[in-house]
């Protein structure tokens, strides 16, 4: 497979066709791999891809790095989850179409450390739906690793109130607000971050339990009915904070009330920018 | 739960319909709890849920947000933004183990001066079942330990004045 | 007439409309089911008249009525009706709770002819017309009707004098023993249909 | 092409002729019927107008018997019968709670959907309009017809979902194929009291004379049915018409198979044509 | 560093009864930055007003906080106050002490320190109030009506006698609109033309107002005061300024069977016609669908015999574009297809054979027979063969008032025109008689019911109360099968006519227009005013206007008098040279906006648009949002929506609110 990846990402570089190219390398450590961004077609060489490729290339696609907005599109390596990320940013106009060459990579699940990804457990698409290019012969479809992809979602559900707070007290509280959560997700391109604003400033930003605490809330809220579920919070995060569970459960929210799911349609308007006269309003007096 | 506590509450309400309302409460002459601090905004919609983060971390023990029944909002649409909001943040605060009943919502139309009260009351009525908000009050402490619970805000020290000026 | 009316005013009405799911305060007696009915001038209450008297709380009257069982279940009227509501069903619903009341058909003939259809498709698991035409007739306590139809349909083949029964009538057995007056309804009934 | 086949109590004695003419049509056509096994009474009115579950599982029983059977396409010549299984299949689509009990009650599950066909779609859709004019030999031409369809073909049209309840026109449309003429009248769907054929007589004479005038006035020479109630009562019936009202309507009552069997030239005995009780002589002269 | 006065009103009794007010201004000195403090028993009183502008100047007060009661009561007052004495109307807020205090509790304590608490909150927002400007929007003194009926006709004349200039545009090759068609109008009898039609000609002839028939709203940009409308021209192939409508095209066309839209398809008309004879203008339309010329190149006779050859085959479809104040939506209504629809949704009025009996017809189609410039002269002959109708009978509600096949609203004048109806017939056939079938009479109005009842009593209508399940033909009649619930009786009727009160219905071809405009509409496409009660002529679009039967079923009467008041609510507007708004307004940070769009997409008066920022070079750099001020009506939905907080709310600025916040508890 690797073979194919280094042809069409030489082909694409050597032809011109594309201004750089997103893709794996294989890391310094074994068994890690590391991001290659290609400019020339002799560095497409270097490109794998491999069961360790479990991050989310998608990052490299906002402003902040740079790749975008030139005369020719960056092609850039994406398994089907990854894509959603894609479509998200296209949606949410911070990236044009013919900004980016989609080279969708079948997957059959990729390894966080040398256990398989929670991500991939759950996930049920294995080849790329959205794609202008594709490598890989296509895998069979299979039903997800675990029955349950909210299993963890409900255990916390099942707590009674107290609980549940004890629990994420003591996981905010090992936040040193380093926001690699933040750095790693594709999807928190703002310019300038709300807990950045000073004038005023909404967040708290010393790593005290009411900073920490606001910060996690209002992370998890501005990603509800945004977040495609890619783990990178969780992966970036040294403090081992569950942070994709607060996201997963905006998401199955947000898909039992509106029937919404991130990442699946370019056009489609985001479900807390719209509404429908039906919307349930059990909770209102 | 201790019956004799009285909860500290923050409303907001949008100006047509509930502020207004509220208005008639009083051109009427009820009577109800003293205990909720209304801020007015033109709209529901200008609602955001960070405003309900902020008033517990000043020690709000619940908050309510009203504004104008569905099909009845001035701006047509600001309320039923603010209804999705609201619905989906509730489950936030739910998961993350705040109690969601400390953040109420209803409609209040410029008309339900009687409503508004019931409103206020029932309210003020159920979080002060809830009991004070320890569990925020224990962070606020813990993150600003110069913070007294209650200085009187008048009669500043100066101390506290460059404290806050800062 | 006078109607004694109280608080109970929609208990017959909410028993009907549970039983046969349909709304029947839908009907604003707008009368063209009644204007469309095959039978209507051999009715004394128009179906108008009869889904007025289940909105005011008539069950005796209406359980009384010929008309349910004169409703030759054309669905003329569920057809043509502007509110959507499945007149005919209604008619069979009132004519399905008499039976299970008691109330004894005010229309002998009707009532012994159903009896006589279903007893020769409960024996035989088929209609076997010739037996069924004389139960219904010694039922009907009418025995020489329609005799002169019967010769000629002989002569053409057209009555079968020995029943053809089916094989498995365990199953009829069944399906009779077991089939109960109304079918289940979940309890938010009435769902329109446009 | 081979189809399951339910034939209902009448086609086999009161609708012989109706039986007799479509197997006949059949064989000229060589499609091939193959009866639903073991198949029992639809309950016709008396059931579900007694308890609704009757007549629900009576009509299921039938579907039941067919799926086990194998057979997808069933045709169901008589009206009575097709609407009682269409309504079966209607009411078992809206209500989960009621496939249970079916289930319960006949202690069966049909494994696959059976399509129920009457013999109007039946020739429309499924043998196909082209092929059956590809077969005619002789056009029934000059043949004024009234196509009476009844209630039950088209009513409830959310159940049947056949053809316009108000004016359908599959029928013409077939009359028009065979080379006759179909008028235009406007008690196409009225009821003719089928359902009290027996027991009130008084009722369906009356609905009787209006259909006859109405047809007569509209200028045709005899009525085309595809359903055993109303061919019994419109045929069996019409010298008490006219005894009652004093009229004199001479309107041969005829199944639309028997028309069809005509136009493909089979001989009108093996249509039944002989067993009617108003004549078909005039119709039988010209072929 | 703010300098802050706070001023407690006692409002009488009203507040220091139940509030301490000189301990809550003594208490509110002590705030932070706040530099004066009093208590007065009428703040809103001449002495109290100048004890705030006396204070502002002595002190040099950067903000002021009034202690009173609603702001929604005298907040305009004391902005108005300290105003004159040279302070930013927008630097004065008002805590709420009475609605909100005072009269809704008892424990004076309470009371008290809710008070001061509401002072401090108001407090801490006036030291983040920043002076505003109120928005000034310039005004176009020029108005568009949509739609050439009685309403758009009547809104048009008053607007133009206002002697503001009016653009009125018509699809249809002539105004008049159904009215037009009309024979004679209830409850007075009065024929329609001859009051319709002096208003048309006058509606072509005013000096301010422009006329554009069959012509179409093609694209409307802008907002209140300044709209710019694009007008589509559709070709008529005639040389408008030409033509002298002498009409010899008409008369010498070859193509003659072509049902006339206007006769509603009772008469015919040529491929070039002039819809009717009083059309406005007078100018004629070539028809290309039928036209020879257009279908083979033959003919062109009219060509040929035009005098002074107006006639433009080439033609095509103009533009024009106009700066447009305010816009009257005035596009009317249309009839309800009463026959079978061709998508098979086994829907329509198939029992009642409209369509196949020709002598079933609609109501229009009645007014058409027996209106003296009709298919007839006016004369009531039956379409099948021409005969005088011994026995009419009149069907209401067909489509009104049926969820089945219909429409589940009632359409409003059918009982009103069917007994008009009863009453033509009754006087042009003596020895008729009309039969009703209805299921309500509505005729709520001035003299409707007295013109019911004269149809009953004078002219013998027989009225009965029930629904018609079928209409079929026997022997050349056509036979009614009815029901009379009064009487619980089934009634047949052998009829020589019927004529079906169709259901009133929104305009086909509405939604497009409506959401040009960003006008709503409901299920049933009637365009939604702003309020049913209380703003009844406005949309929530401001600066579009409603008139007529495009906002619900209408009568003419109802039609003029809303017309009329939507003149009037323009003109009220083009009485000022500027509009002035309260600067409540989102802005856009530019500098941290991401352009996600979110904002655009939540807007609920698209006020939100796309700008690109460039860079020196002129390349783009960014796309953020842009507030368009003159749309925006400041509710702050694109606010909370905003992740990055780059918009913010003028009057409502997240300072404001926060500080208040802060302030809430301490």
């Amino acid at each position: 497979m690797s073979n194919d990846i280094r042809q069409i990402a030489h082909a694409l570089l050597s032809e011109g066709k594309v201004s750089s190219v997103i893709g794996y390398a294989e890391g310094s450590l074994k068994g890690r791999v590391q991001t290659l961004i290609a400019h020339t077609a002799r560095e497409a060489e270097k490109f794998i891809f491999n069961e360790n490729c479990v991050n989310n290339l998608a990052v490299y696609l906002t402003k902040s790095y740079g790749l975008i907005n030139k005369d020719k599109p960056a092609a850039v390596f994406l398994k089907p989850c990854d894509i959603k990320s894609v479509t998200a940013l296209i949606q949410e106009h911070q990236l044009r179409r013919e900004d980016v060459f989609i080279i969708g990579l079948s997957c059959q699940g990729v390894k966080n450390g040398n256990v398989m990804a929670g991500k991939c457990m759950g996930c049920s698409i294995h080849n790329p739906q959205y794609y202008d290019a594709i490598v890989g012969e296509t895998v069979e479809e299979k039903e997800p690793g675990i029955s349950d992809p909210f299993a963890k979602v409900k255990e916390i559900e099942n707590m009674t109130t107290q609980e549940r707070w004890d629990f994420w007290m003591e996981q905010f509280d090992k936040c040193i607000r380093c926001y690699a959560c933040r750095q790693a997700c594709p999807l928190c391109y703002c310019e300038e971050c709300i807990v950045d604003k000073t004038q005023p400033r909404w967040i708290e930003s010393s790593s005290h339990p009411i900073g920490n605490l606001s910060w996690h809330l209002i992370r998890a809220f501005h990603l509800a009915g945004r977040c495609t579920g890619c783990g990178e919070c969780d992966r970036a995060c040294h403090q081992n904070i569950p942070l994709s569970l607060l996201n997963m459960k905006m998401g199955k929210e947000i898909f039992e009330l509106y029937g919404y799911r991130p990442g699946m349609d370019t056009e489609a308007k985001p479900p807390l920018t719209e509404f429908k006269m039906e919307d349930s309003e059990e909770f209102i007096r | 739960m201790n019956e004799n506590f009285e909860p500290k509450i923050a409303a907001f309400v949008c100006t047509w319909c509930t502020y207004t309302g509220a208005d008639l409460a009083g051109t009427s002459r009820l009577k109800y709890e003293p205990n909720v601090r209304v801020l007015r905004l033109p709209c529901t919609g200008r609602i955001d849920f960070s405003l309900v983060i902020k008033a517990f971390e000043n020690g709000a023990d619940g908050v309510l947000i009203s504004g104008c029944h569905p099909n009845d909002c001035h701006y047509n649409a600001g309320n039923f933004h603010a209804r999705r909001r609201f619905a989906i943040f509730r489950k936030l605060l739910e998961f993350t183990g705040i109690d969601p009943n400390r953040v109420q919502f209803s409609w209040v139309s410029a008309a339900e001066g009687a409503k508004w009260r019931d409103v206020v009351n029932a309210v003020t009525d159920e979080i002060r079942k809830l009991g004070p908000f320890n569990e925020y009050q224990k962070l606020i402490h813990d993150s600003f330990p110069f913070r007294h619970e209650d200085s009187g805000a008048e009669e500043i020290s100066e101390k506290e004045q460059v404290e806050n000026v800062k | 007439m006078q109607l004694k009316l109280d608080n109970n005013v929609s208990q017959f009405a909410e028993e009907i409309e549970s039983l046969s799911g349909l709304k029947v305060y839908d009907c604003y007696q707008c009368g063209k089911c009644s204007a469309g009915c095959p039978v209507g001038q051999f009715t004394e209450e128009s179906p108008t008249r009869l889904i007025r008297l289940i909105q005011l709380n008539q069950k005796e009257a209406v359980l009384n009525s010929r008309t349910p069982y004169l409703c030759a279940t054309c669905s003329t009227c569920s057809e043509r009706c502007p509110m959507n509501i499945d007149v005919a069903k209604i008619m069979e619903t009132v004519r399905i709770l008499a039976s299970r009341e008691h109330v004894k058909s005010p229309v002998k003939e009707v009532a012994a002819f159903s009896g006589a259809f279903l007893d020769s498709v409960k024996s035989n698991g088929r209609l076997f017309e010739f037996g069924m035409t004389i139960s219904f007739n010694l039922r009907n306590l009418t025995p020489l009707k329609d005799a002169m139809l019967g010769p000629v349909m002989l002569q053409k083949g057209k009555l079968a004098l020995w029943p053809r029964s089916i094989k498995n009538k365990e199953r009829i057995k069944r399906i009779f023993e077991k089939s109960s007056y109304f079918e289940p309804r979940a309890e938010s009934t009435g769902k329109k249909e446009h | 092409m081979a189809y399951g086949y339910y034939p209902g109590c009448s086609l086999h004695s009161t609708a012989k002729e109706y039986g007799m003419s479509l197997m006949a049509v059949c064989r000229k056509l060589s499609i091939e019927l193959n009866e639903v096994e073991d198949w029992n009474c639809c309950g016709a009115t008396p059931a579900h107008t007694t308890k609704e579950e009757l007549g629900i599982a009576l009509a299921y029983s039938n579907l039941l018997n067919a799926s086990r059977q194998g057979l997808e396409e069933v045709l169901a010549p008589c009206a009575a019968c097709y609407n009682r299984l269409k309504t079966a299949k209607y009411a078992l689509n809206h209500s989960e709670l009621l496939q249970k009990r079916m289930d319960e009650i006949t202690g069966g599950k049909v494994e696959h959907e059976v399509k129920v066909f009457n013999i109007l779609e039946f020739f429309r859709d499924i043998y196909g309009q082209d092929n059956l004019k590809a077969a005619i030999l002789k056009p029934l031409a000059g043949l004024n017809v009234a196509c009476y369809y009844g209630c039950l073909l088209v009513r409830p049209s959310k159940v049947v979902n056949f053809d316009d309840p108000e004016d359908p026109q599959s029928m013409d449309e077939l009359i028009r194929l065979l080379g006759g003429t179909s008028v235009n009248w406007s008690c196409k769907t009225e009821c003719c009291g089928g359902s009290h054929a027996i027991p009130e007589t008084d009722i369906v004479l009356e609905l009787g004379k209006r259909i006859f005038s109405s047809a007569q006035s509209a200028g045709a020479k005899m009525i085309a049915v595809a359903c055993p109630l109303c061919q019994a009562n419109l045929d069996m019936r019409q010298h008490q018409i006219n005894e009652k009202y004093k009229t004199d309507f001479k309107m041969p009552v005829v199944y639309i198979t028997q028309l069809m069997g005509l136009a493909l030239g089979i001989s009108p005995v093996e249509l039944g044509l002989n067993s009617h009780f108003v004549s078909t002589g005039e119709l039988v002269k010209q072929f | 560093m703010a300098r802050i006065g706070v001023f407690v009103c006692h409002c009488g009794e009203n507040i220091g009864r139940t509030v301490d007010c000189p301990e809550v201004s003594r208490r509110a000195a002590l705030l932070r930055d706040v530099f004066y403090s009093v208590d007065y028993k009428y703040m809103c009183s001449d002495p109290g007003q100048n004890m705030i502008k006396d204070a502002i100047r002595e002190h040099g007060l950067t903000g002021v906080v009034v202690a009173s009661c609603s702001p929604l009561m005298h907040e305009k007052t004391f902005r108005r106050a300290v105003t004159e004495a040279g302070m930013n109307p927008f630097l004065c807020e008002i805590a709420n002490i009475r609605e909100h205090c005072s009269w809704v509790h008892e424990d004076r304590k309470a009371a008290t320190d809710k008070a001061l608490d509401l002072i401090r909150i108001m407090v801490e927002k006036v030291k983040h109030n920043v002076a505003l400007e109120s928005i000034r929007i310039p005004v176009t003194k020029k108005a568009l009506v949509i739609g050439g009926g009685i309403a758009g006709i009547q809104a048009a004349l008053d607007i133009a006698d206002g002697g503001k200039e009016v653009i009125l545009v018509e699809k249809s090759p002539s105004i008049g609109g159904h009215m037009a068609q009309l024979s004679e109008t209830f409850p007075t009898l009065d024929c329609s033309q001859c009051i319709l039609t002096p208003k048309m000609v006058s509606a072509n002839t005013h000096k301010n107002i422009k006329l554009y028939t069959y012509s179409e709203v093609e694209k409307v940009s802008g907002y209140i005061g300044n709209f710019q409308v694009t007008i589509r021209k559709k070709a008529r192939y005639i040389d408008e300024s030409v033509c002298t409508g002498c009409g010899i095209c008409q008369e010498k066309c070859p193509v003659k069977k072509i049902p006339s839209e206007f006769n509603e398809g009772l008469g015919m008309r040529k491929a070039i016609y002039v819809p009717f004879p009083q059309a406005v203008p007078n100018k004629p339309v070539i028809d290309r669908e039928h036209c020879t010329k257009f279908i083979n190149g033959k003919c062109g006779a009219c060509e040929k015999l035009c005098g002074p050859k107006a006639i433009r085959f080439d033609q095509t479809d103009s533009f024009i574009t106009e700066d447009i104040g305010a816009i009257v939506v005035a596009t009317g209504y249309d009839l309800y297809t009463i026959d079978k629809k061709t998508d098979n949704t086994l829907k329509g009025y198939g029992e009642y054979g409209y369509g196949k009996y020709p002598d079933v017809v609609s109501g229009l189609q009645f007014e058409r027979l027996v209106s003296a410039s009709g298919p007839t002269y006016g004369e009531l002959k039956r379409p099948s063969d021409g005969k005088t109708p011994e026995t009419i009978v009149f069907i209401q509600c067909v489509g009104s008032r049926d969820a089945a096949k219909g429409v589940s609203y009632c359409s409003k004048i059918c009982c009103m025109y069917t007994a008009k109806h009863t009453m033509l017939y009754k006087h042009k056939v003596h020895n008729g008689k009309a039969f009703v079938f209805y299921m309500d009479i509505r005729a709520g109005g001035k003299n409707y019911d007295e013109f019911v009842r004269r149809a009953i009593e004078e002219d013998g209508a027989v009225y009965l109360r029930g629904r018609v399940s079928k209409i079929s033909q026997e022997d050349g009649k056509l036979v009614v099968m009815g029901a009379d619930t009064l009487s619980g009786a089934q009634v047949e009727i052998k009829a020589d006519m019927v004529v079906l009160a169709t259901a009133i219905a929104a305009q086909p071809d509405i939604v497009p227009l409506a959401q040009k405009l960003g006008v709503g509409y409901d299920q049933y496409h009637f365009l939604s005013e702003a309020h049913p009660k209380l703003r009844p002529v406005e949309t929530n679009s401001a600066g579009i206007f409603l008139a007529g039967a495009c906002q619900a079923p209408k009568d003419i009467p109802e039609a003029v008098a809303q017309a009329s008041a939507a003149a009037s609510k323009v003109l009220g507007l083009f009485s000022s040279l500027e509009l002035e708004r309260e600067p409540y307004v989102a802005k856009v940070n530019e500098n941290t906006c991401s352009g996600c769009e979110f904002c655009l997409m939540a807007c609920p008066y698209n006020a939100i648009e796309r700008r690109e920022i460039k860079n020196r070079r002129g390349e783009v750099i960014k796309t953020v949002s842009y507030v368009n001020e003159g749309k925006c009506q400041g509710c702050g939905t694109c606010v909370s929506i905003c992740r990055s907080k780059s918009i913010d709310l003028m009057g409502f600025t997240d300072e404001q609110v926060y500080s208040q916040i802060n302030a809430m508890f301490v």
